[in-house]
Protein backbone atom coordinates (compact mmCIF):
# COMPACT_ATOMS: atom_id res chain seq x y z
CA UNK A 1 0.00 0.00 0.00
CA UNK A 2 1.46 3.22 -0.66
CA UNK A 3 0.67 7.17 -0.08
CA UNK A 4 2.46 9.90 -1.47
CA UNK A 5 1.45 13.56 -0.61
CA UNK A 6 3.39 15.91 -2.25
CA UNK A 7 3.88 19.21 -4.19
CA UNK A 8 5.55 17.99 -7.15
CA UNK A 9 4.23 16.49 -10.31
CA UNK A 10 3.64 12.61 -10.92
CA UNK A 11 3.77 10.83 -13.66
CA UNK A 12 0.46 9.10 -14.03
CA UNK A 13 1.57 6.56 -16.64
CA UNK A 14 5.02 5.66 -15.06
CA UNK A 15 3.06 4.94 -11.44
CA UNK A 16 0.22 2.91 -13.26
CA UNK A 17 2.97 1.09 -14.97
CA UNK A 18 5.31 0.62 -11.90
CA UNK A 19 2.12 -0.13 -9.71
CA UNK A 20 0.76 -2.98 -11.89
CA UNK A 21 4.36 -4.52 -12.54
CA UNK A 22 4.60 -4.99 -8.62
CA UNK A 23 1.29 -6.41 -8.24
CA UNK A 24 1.78 -9.66 -8.38
CA UNK A 25 -1.29 -12.30 -8.47
CA UNK A 26 -2.94 -9.16 -9.55
CA UNK A 27 -5.78 -9.73 -12.52
CA UNK A 28 -7.08 -6.43 -12.03
CA UNK A 29 -5.95 -2.67 -12.31
CA UNK A 30 -7.80 -0.09 -11.83
CA UNK A 31 -6.70 3.78 -11.85
CA UNK A 32 -8.11 6.79 -11.57
CA UNK A 33 -6.82 10.18 -12.08
CA UNK A 34 -8.06 13.70 -10.88
CA UNK A 35 -7.54 16.31 -13.28
CA UNK A 36 -7.81 20.58 -13.08
CA UNK A 37 -10.89 20.80 -15.36
CA UNK A 38 -9.68 23.71 -17.31
CA UNK A 39 -13.67 25.43 -17.43
CA UNK A 40 -15.59 28.32 -16.50
CA UNK A 41 -12.47 30.54 -17.31
CA UNK A 42 -10.60 28.84 -14.31
CA UNK A 43 -7.00 29.98 -14.35
CA UNK A 44 -4.98 28.15 -11.89
CA UNK A 45 -6.12 25.67 -8.34
CA UNK A 46 -4.35 25.80 -5.06
CA UNK A 47 -4.54 22.49 -2.72
CA UNK A 48 -4.24 23.39 0.62
CA UNK A 49 -3.58 20.15 3.17
CA UNK A 50 -3.25 19.25 6.91
CA UNK A 51 0.12 18.04 6.96
CA UNK A 52 0.32 14.96 8.89
CA UNK A 53 -2.97 14.23 9.08
CA UNK A 54 -3.30 13.70 5.29
CA UNK A 55 -1.30 11.03 5.28
CA UNK A 56 -3.10 9.37 8.24
CA UNK A 57 -6.30 9.71 6.95
CA UNK A 58 -5.31 8.14 3.80
CA UNK A 59 -3.49 5.63 5.08
CA UNK A 60 -7.03 4.86 7.28
CA UNK A 61 -9.12 5.14 3.86
CA UNK A 62 -6.64 2.45 2.57
CA UNK A 63 -6.90 -0.03 5.57
CA UNK A 64 -10.72 0.13 5.30
CA UNK A 65 -10.24 -0.76 1.27
CA UNK A 66 -7.89 -3.70 2.04
CA UNK A 67 -10.61 -4.97 4.51
CA UNK A 68 -13.29 -4.58 2.58
CA UNK A 69 -12.31 -6.18 -0.44
CA UNK A 70 -10.14 -8.75 -2.01
CA UNK A 71 -7.14 -6.17 -2.43
CA UNK A 72 -3.61 -6.95 -3.92
CA UNK A 73 -2.63 -3.50 -3.83
CA UNK A 74 -3.72 0.11 -3.45
CA UNK A 75 -1.92 3.41 -4.09
CA UNK A 76 -3.09 7.09 -3.85
CA UNK A 77 -0.82 10.14 -4.89
CA UNK A 78 -2.23 13.64 -3.90
CA UNK A 79 -0.68 16.45 -4.58
CA UNK A 80 -0.86 20.00 -2.89
CA UNK A 81 0.08 23.91 -3.85
CA UNK A 82 -0.52 25.41 -7.15
CA UNK A 83 -1.91 23.50 -10.22
CA UNK A 84 -2.59 24.71 -13.71
CA UNK A 85 -5.34 23.75 -15.56
CA UNK A 86 -5.09 19.92 -17.24
CA UNK A 87 -2.63 19.40 -14.79
CA UNK A 88 -3.49 15.81 -12.35
CA UNK A 89 -4.01 16.57 -9.00
CA UNK A 90 -4.29 13.25 -7.42
CA UNK A 91 -4.63 9.61 -8.79
CA UNK A 92 -5.75 6.03 -7.14
CA UNK A 93 -4.94 2.48 -8.27
CA UNK A 94 -6.44 -0.56 -7.02
CA UNK A 95 -4.87 -4.39 -7.78
CA UNK A 96 -7.16 -7.47 -7.33
CA UNK A 97 -7.61 -10.85 -8.19
CA UNK A 98 -10.71 -9.80 -9.66
CA UNK A 99 -12.26 -6.70 -11.91
CA UNK A 100 -15.23 -6.01 -9.47
CA UNK A 101 -13.13 -5.75 -6.22
CA UNK A 102 -10.79 -3.29 -7.81
CA UNK A 103 -13.51 -1.28 -8.98
CA UNK A 104 -15.21 -1.33 -6.15
CA UNK A 105 -12.30 -0.10 -4.02
CA UNK A 106 -11.25 2.61 -6.35
CA UNK A 107 -14.39 4.41 -6.18
CA UNK A 108 -14.62 3.39 -2.50
CA UNK A 109 -11.06 5.26 -2.04
CA UNK A 110 -12.68 8.44 -4.54
CA UNK A 111 -15.53 8.62 -2.86
CA UNK A 112 -13.90 8.45 1.02
CA UNK A 113 -11.23 10.89 -0.31
CA UNK A 114 -13.25 13.80 -1.45
CA UNK A 115 -15.32 13.66 1.77
CA UNK A 116 -12.38 12.48 4.58
CA UNK A 117 -8.99 13.85 3.55
CA UNK A 118 -7.71 16.75 4.35
CA UNK A 119 -7.23 18.91 1.74
CA UNK A 120 -8.85 22.25 0.47
CA UNK A 121 -9.20 23.39 -2.89
CA UNK A 122 -9.12 27.12 -4.25
CA UNK A 123 -9.63 27.83 -7.48
CA UNK A 124 -8.28 31.48 -9.08
CA UNK A 125 -10.38 33.34 -11.83
CA UNK A 126 -10.07 36.58 -13.51
CA UNK A 127 -12.21 37.51 -11.05
CA UNK A 128 -10.77 36.58 -7.93
CA UNK A 129 -10.11 33.04 -5.93
CA UNK A 130 -12.72 31.25 -4.42
CA UNK A 131 -12.78 27.84 -2.10
CA UNK A 132 -14.40 25.17 -3.51
CA UNK A 133 -17.70 24.21 -1.56
CA UNK A 134 -17.96 20.73 -0.47
CA UNK A 135 -21.12 19.82 -2.63
CA UNK A 136 -23.61 17.54 -0.53
CA UNK A 137 -23.54 14.85 -3.33
CA UNK A 138 -20.07 13.92 -2.14
CA UNK A 139 -21.12 13.40 1.30
CA UNK A 140 -24.06 11.23 -0.06
CA UNK A 141 -21.68 9.29 -1.89
CA UNK A 142 -20.39 8.00 1.04
CA UNK A 143 -23.93 6.44 2.11
CA UNK A 144 -23.77 3.59 -0.01
CA UNK A 145 -20.48 2.01 1.53
CA UNK B 1 -1.85 25.30 26.58
CA UNK B 2 -3.58 23.52 23.29
CA UNK B 3 -2.33 23.77 19.53
CA UNK B 4 -5.12 25.46 17.35
CA UNK B 5 -4.91 25.17 13.54
CA UNK B 6 -7.16 26.52 10.73
CA UNK B 7 -6.92 25.68 7.22
CA UNK B 8 -8.30 26.79 3.99
CA UNK B 9 -11.21 29.81 4.85
CA UNK B 10 -11.38 29.81 8.57
CA UNK B 11 -7.41 30.52 8.25
CA UNK B 12 -7.89 33.37 5.81
CA UNK B 13 -10.67 34.29 8.17
CA UNK B 14 -8.95 34.41 11.33
CA UNK B 15 -5.20 35.57 9.67
CA UNK B 16 -3.26 32.83 10.51
CA UNK B 17 -2.67 29.10 10.65
CA UNK B 18 -1.89 28.23 14.30
CA UNK B 19 -1.63 29.16 17.51
CA UNK B 20 -0.75 28.11 20.71
CA UNK B 21 -4.01 28.91 22.84
CA UNK B 22 -4.67 28.54 26.79
CA UNK B 23 -7.59 26.98 27.87
CA UNK B 24 -9.98 25.63 30.21
CA UNK B 25 -12.49 24.51 28.04
CA UNK B 26 -13.84 21.36 28.79
CA UNK B 27 -14.77 20.32 25.16
CA UNK B 28 -14.50 21.40 21.67
CA UNK B 29 -17.58 23.62 21.73
CA UNK B 30 -16.25 25.34 24.78
CA UNK B 31 -13.15 26.11 23.23
CA UNK B 32 -15.39 27.84 20.13
CA UNK B 33 -17.16 29.90 23.28
CA UNK B 34 -13.86 31.17 23.83
CA UNK B 35 -12.01 31.77 20.76
CA UNK B 36 -15.60 33.68 19.62
CA UNK B 37 -15.35 35.62 22.47
CA UNK B 38 -11.83 37.15 21.65
CA UNK B 39 -12.54 38.98 18.47
CA UNK B 40 -14.74 40.00 15.34
CA UNK B 41 -12.45 37.61 13.56
CA UNK B 42 -12.97 34.69 15.90
CA UNK B 43 -16.88 35.52 15.53
CA UNK B 44 -16.90 35.56 11.95
CA UNK B 45 -14.98 32.23 11.48
CA UNK B 46 -16.70 30.33 13.92
CA UNK B 47 -19.89 31.66 13.07
CA UNK B 48 -21.80 28.98 11.90
CA UNK B 49 -20.10 26.27 13.57
CA UNK B 50 -22.49 23.07 11.41
CA UNK B 51 -19.99 24.64 8.91
CA UNK B 52 -16.82 23.57 10.39
CA UNK B 53 -15.05 20.41 11.10
CA UNK B 54 -13.36 19.53 13.95
CA UNK B 55 -10.04 17.51 13.92
CA UNK B 56 -8.55 16.77 17.26
CA UNK B 57 -4.84 15.37 17.50
CA UNK B 58 -5.12 14.59 13.54
CA UNK B 59 -8.75 12.59 13.97
CA UNK B 60 -11.82 13.81 12.80
CA UNK B 61 -14.00 14.32 15.94
CA UNK B 62 -17.26 16.21 16.70
CA UNK B 63 -17.63 19.31 18.39
CA UNK B 64 -18.88 17.91 21.90
CA UNK B 65 -15.99 15.77 21.81
CA UNK B 66 -14.05 16.63 25.62
CA UNK B 67 -10.43 18.17 25.13
CA UNK B 68 -8.81 16.37 27.98
CA UNK B 69 -5.50 14.86 26.86
CA UNK B 70 -5.65 16.39 23.39
CA UNK B 71 -2.96 18.31 22.23
CA UNK B 72 -3.39 19.65 18.62
CA UNK B 73 -7.11 21.14 17.45
CA UNK B 74 -7.90 21.51 13.79
CA UNK B 75 -10.68 24.19 13.02
CA UNK B 76 -11.26 23.59 8.99
CA UNK B 77 -14.35 23.70 6.32
CA UNK B 78 -15.20 20.47 5.03
CA UNK B 79 -12.78 18.56 3.02
CA UNK B 80 -12.70 18.91 -1.07
CA UNK B 81 -9.77 16.42 -1.60
CA UNK B 82 -9.77 14.14 -4.66
CA UNK C 1 -12.74 7.10 -29.78
CA UNK C 2 -10.12 4.17 -30.02
CA UNK C 3 -10.25 0.54 -30.71
CA UNK C 4 -7.45 -1.39 -31.12
CA UNK C 5 -7.07 -5.82 -31.30
CA UNK C 6 -3.62 -6.97 -31.32
CA UNK C 7 -1.20 -9.51 -31.09
CA UNK C 8 1.43 -7.38 -30.29
CA UNK C 9 2.08 -6.40 -26.07
CA UNK C 10 1.01 -2.80 -25.85
CA UNK C 11 2.87 -0.17 -22.87
CA UNK C 12 0.02 0.37 -20.53
CA UNK C 13 1.46 3.39 -18.73
CA UNK C 14 2.10 5.23 -22.41
CA UNK C 15 -1.51 4.41 -23.34
CA UNK C 16 -2.76 5.79 -20.30
CA UNK C 17 -0.68 8.90 -20.22
CA UNK C 18 -1.23 9.68 -23.70
CA UNK C 19 -5.00 8.93 -23.69
CA UNK C 20 -5.18 11.50 -20.77
CA UNK C 21 -2.97 14.18 -22.70
CA UNK C 22 -5.33 14.15 -25.40
CA UNK C 23 -8.78 14.07 -23.10
CA UNK C 24 -8.82 17.79 -23.08
CA UNK C 25 -11.36 18.88 -21.00
CA UNK C 26 -11.39 15.92 -18.66
CA UNK C 27 -11.85 16.22 -14.86
CA UNK C 28 -11.36 12.67 -14.41
CA UNK C 29 -9.79 9.46 -16.22
CA UNK C 30 -10.36 5.87 -15.34
CA UNK C 31 -8.49 2.65 -16.71
CA UNK C 32 -8.99 -1.01 -16.05
CA UNK C 33 -6.16 -3.42 -17.17
CA UNK C 34 -6.66 -7.28 -16.94
CA UNK C 35 -3.95 -9.42 -16.81
CA UNK C 36 -3.34 -13.15 -16.73
CA UNK C 37 -3.61 -13.93 -13.11
CA UNK C 38 -0.42 -16.61 -12.67
CA UNK C 39 -2.77 -18.84 -10.50
CA UNK C 40 -3.42 -22.49 -10.41
CA UNK C 41 -0.25 -23.74 -12.11
CA UNK C 42 -1.66 -21.74 -15.50
CA UNK C 43 1.59 -21.52 -18.16
CA UNK C 44 -0.23 -19.39 -20.76
CA UNK C 45 -3.77 -18.37 -22.45
CA UNK C 46 -4.74 -18.37 -26.10
CA UNK C 47 -7.03 -15.69 -27.03
CA UNK C 48 -8.48 -16.39 -30.26
CA UNK C 49 -10.92 -13.67 -31.82
CA UNK C 50 -13.10 -13.26 -34.75
CA UNK C 51 -11.59 -10.84 -37.03
CA UNK C 52 -13.99 -8.12 -38.21
CA UNK C 53 -16.73 -9.01 -35.85
CA UNK C 54 -14.43 -8.10 -33.06
CA UNK C 55 -13.50 -4.45 -34.31
CA UNK C 56 -17.61 -3.51 -34.95
CA UNK C 57 -18.40 -5.27 -31.67
CA UNK C 58 -16.20 -3.39 -29.36
CA UNK C 59 -17.05 -0.11 -31.46
CA UNK C 60 -20.92 -0.73 -31.05
CA UNK C 61 -20.16 -0.70 -26.81
CA UNK C 62 -18.11 1.91 -27.16
CA UNK C 63 -21.12 3.87 -28.71
CA UNK C 64 -23.73 2.71 -26.52
CA UNK C 65 -21.37 4.21 -23.18
CA UNK C 66 -20.69 7.35 -25.43
CA UNK C 67 -25.01 7.68 -25.71
CA UNK C 68 -25.15 6.70 -21.56
CA UNK C 69 -22.79 9.34 -20.17
CA UNK C 70 -20.61 12.08 -20.63
CA UNK C 71 -17.55 11.23 -22.14
CA UNK C 72 -14.93 13.40 -23.50
CA UNK C 73 -12.73 10.10 -24.93
CA UNK C 74 -12.84 5.74 -24.53
CA UNK C 75 -10.55 3.78 -25.68
CA UNK C 76 -10.20 -0.02 -25.89
CA UNK C 77 -6.95 -2.29 -26.55
CA UNK C 78 -7.04 -6.09 -26.51
CA UNK C 79 -4.85 -8.68 -27.38
CA UNK C 80 -5.37 -11.84 -28.74
CA UNK C 81 -2.82 -14.80 -29.39
CA UNK C 82 -0.46 -16.30 -26.90
CA UNK C 83 0.31 -14.49 -23.89
CA UNK C 84 2.17 -15.60 -20.74
CA UNK C 85 1.21 -15.42 -16.99
CA UNK C 86 1.33 -11.67 -15.52
CA UNK C 87 0.84 -10.16 -18.95
CA UNK C 88 -1.43 -7.20 -19.79
CA UNK C 89 -4.68 -8.86 -22.18
CA UNK C 90 -6.68 -5.90 -22.10
CA UNK C 91 -7.45 -2.42 -20.99
CA UNK C 92 -9.73 0.24 -21.42
CA UNK C 93 -10.06 3.99 -20.66
CA UNK C 94 -12.95 6.46 -20.46
CA UNK C 95 -12.67 10.48 -19.87
CA UNK C 96 -15.09 12.29 -18.26
CA UNK C 97 -16.15 15.88 -17.11
CA UNK C 98 -16.70 14.18 -13.68
CA UNK C 99 -15.72 11.03 -11.85
CA UNK C 100 -19.31 8.49 -11.56
CA UNK C 101 -19.06 8.84 -15.59
CA UNK C 102 -15.38 7.95 -15.83
CA UNK C 103 -15.89 4.74 -13.51
CA UNK C 104 -19.64 3.75 -14.34
CA UNK C 105 -18.95 3.85 -18.35
CA UNK C 106 -15.42 2.10 -17.82
CA UNK C 107 -17.24 -0.78 -15.76
CA UNK C 108 -19.97 -0.83 -18.42
CA UNK C 109 -17.10 -1.60 -21.01
CA UNK C 110 -15.70 -4.16 -19.16
CA UNK C 111 -19.24 -6.01 -18.30
CA UNK C 112 -19.62 -5.87 -22.07
CA UNK C 113 -16.37 -6.73 -23.32
CA UNK C 114 -16.28 -9.72 -21.13
CA UNK C 115 -19.93 -11.11 -23.21
CA UNK C 116 -20.83 -9.68 -25.99
CA UNK C 117 -17.05 -8.91 -27.91
CA UNK C 118 -15.81 -12.13 -29.80
CA UNK C 119 -12.95 -13.27 -28.27
CA UNK C 120 -12.68 -17.08 -26.26
CA UNK C 121 -9.79 -17.56 -23.62
CA UNK C 122 -7.79 -21.23 -23.42
CA UNK C 123 -6.02 -21.47 -20.46
CA UNK C 124 -2.83 -24.07 -20.66
CA UNK C 125 -1.75 -26.15 -17.61
CA UNK C 126 0.64 -28.67 -17.24
CA UNK C 127 -2.05 -31.22 -17.83
CA UNK C 128 -3.19 -29.95 -20.65
CA UNK C 129 -5.60 -26.95 -22.68
CA UNK C 130 -8.86 -25.80 -21.70
CA UNK C 131 -11.48 -23.28 -22.95
CA UNK C 132 -12.46 -20.77 -20.38
CA UNK C 133 -16.24 -21.45 -19.45
CA UNK C 134 -18.45 -18.17 -19.67
CA UNK C 135 -19.68 -17.52 -16.21
CA UNK C 136 -23.48 -16.63 -15.42
CA UNK C 137 -22.08 -14.30 -13.29
CA UNK C 138 -20.80 -12.32 -16.16
CA UNK C 139 -23.88 -12.28 -18.41
CA UNK C 140 -25.86 -11.54 -15.22
CA UNK C 141 -23.48 -8.23 -14.91
CA UNK C 142 -25.62 -7.00 -17.95
CA UNK C 143 -29.08 -6.98 -16.10
CA UNK C 144 -27.62 -4.03 -13.98
CA UNK C 145 -26.53 -1.74 -16.73
CA UNK D 1 -23.40 -20.35 -51.01
CA UNK D 2 -22.81 -19.00 -47.38
CA UNK D 3 -19.48 -18.72 -45.48
CA UNK D 4 -19.29 -20.47 -42.11
CA UNK D 5 -17.29 -19.97 -39.68
CA UNK D 6 -16.55 -21.86 -36.60
CA UNK D 7 -14.65 -20.29 -33.17
CA UNK D 8 -12.71 -21.99 -30.02
CA UNK D 9 -14.35 -25.56 -29.62
CA UNK D 10 -16.46 -25.16 -31.86
CA UNK D 11 -13.98 -25.24 -34.34
CA UNK D 12 -11.59 -27.92 -32.73
CA UNK D 13 -14.97 -30.48 -32.51
CA UNK D 14 -15.52 -29.73 -36.78
CA UNK D 15 -11.71 -29.52 -37.47
CA UNK D 16 -11.85 -26.25 -39.36
CA UNK D 17 -12.14 -22.56 -38.83
CA UNK D 18 -14.29 -21.71 -41.96
CA UNK D 19 -15.77 -23.48 -45.18
CA UNK D 20 -18.74 -22.43 -47.56
CA UNK D 21 -21.82 -24.37 -46.98
CA UNK D 22 -24.40 -24.76 -49.79
CA UNK D 23 -27.87 -24.23 -47.84
CA UNK D 24 -31.61 -24.13 -48.38
CA UNK D 25 -32.00 -23.64 -45.10
CA UNK D 26 -34.59 -20.52 -43.91
CA UNK D 27 -32.99 -20.20 -40.93
CA UNK D 28 -29.90 -20.98 -38.64
CA UNK D 29 -31.86 -23.87 -36.83
CA UNK D 30 -32.26 -25.10 -40.54
CA UNK D 31 -28.72 -25.22 -41.68
CA UNK D 32 -27.71 -26.10 -37.73
CA UNK D 33 -30.45 -29.31 -38.68
CA UNK D 34 -28.59 -29.74 -42.04
CA UNK D 35 -24.54 -29.27 -40.79
CA UNK D 36 -25.77 -32.08 -37.68
CA UNK D 37 -26.88 -34.18 -40.22
CA UNK D 38 -22.99 -34.19 -41.91
CA UNK D 39 -21.04 -36.25 -40.00
CA UNK D 40 -20.47 -37.21 -36.04
CA UNK D 41 -18.20 -34.41 -35.36
CA UNK D 42 -20.78 -31.80 -36.35
CA UNK D 43 -23.35 -33.30 -34.28
CA UNK D 44 -21.21 -33.68 -31.36
CA UNK D 45 -20.31 -29.59 -32.27
CA UNK D 46 -24.23 -29.04 -32.45
CA UNK D 47 -25.37 -31.25 -29.86
CA UNK D 48 -26.77 -28.63 -27.52
CA UNK D 49 -27.32 -25.19 -29.46
CA UNK D 50 -27.92 -23.28 -26.21
CA UNK D 51 -24.20 -23.83 -25.41
CA UNK D 52 -23.85 -21.71 -28.77
CA UNK D 53 -23.78 -18.57 -30.04
CA UNK D 54 -24.51 -17.56 -33.49
CA UNK D 55 -23.32 -13.92 -35.80
CA UNK D 56 -24.78 -13.35 -39.20
CA UNK D 57 -22.74 -11.13 -40.76
CA UNK D 58 -20.82 -10.17 -38.20
CA UNK D 59 -24.08 -9.46 -35.78
CA UNK D 60 -25.08 -11.80 -32.44
CA UNK D 61 -28.61 -13.64 -33.87
CA UNK D 62 -30.58 -15.47 -32.28
CA UNK D 63 -30.87 -19.48 -34.15
CA UNK D 64 -34.75 -18.35 -35.49
CA UNK D 65 -33.30 -15.72 -37.34
CA UNK D 66 -34.27 -16.06 -41.01
CA UNK D 67 -30.62 -16.77 -43.54
CA UNK D 68 -32.32 -14.50 -46.35
CA UNK D 69 -29.49 -12.42 -47.67
CA UNK D 70 -26.46 -13.26 -45.11
CA UNK D 71 -23.47 -14.25 -46.44
CA UNK D 72 -21.28 -15.27 -43.48
CA UNK D 73 -22.66 -17.27 -40.56
CA UNK D 74 -20.23 -17.93 -37.23
CA UNK D 75 -21.08 -20.65 -34.76
CA UNK D 76 -18.90 -19.84 -31.21
CA UNK D 77 -19.39 -20.60 -27.71
CA UNK D 78 -20.34 -17.93 -25.06
CA UNK D 79 -17.47 -15.05 -25.06
CA UNK D 80 -14.99 -14.48 -22.90
CA UNK D 81 -13.43 -11.63 -23.37
CA UNK D 82 -12.27 -8.86 -21.46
Amino acid sequence: MGVRVQAAPFDQGAEIAAFTAAAAGAGAVVSFTGIVRPDHGLTGMEIEHYPGMTEKAIRSILDQAVRRWSLVDGLVVHRYGLLAPGEAIMMVATAAPHRGDAFAAAEFLMDYLKSRAPFWKKESRDGGATWVAAREADEDALKRW
Amino acid sequence: MIDVLYFAWVRERIGLPREQVETRAATVAGLVDELRAREERYAAAFADTSALRVALDQELADFDAPLAGVREVAFFPPMTGG
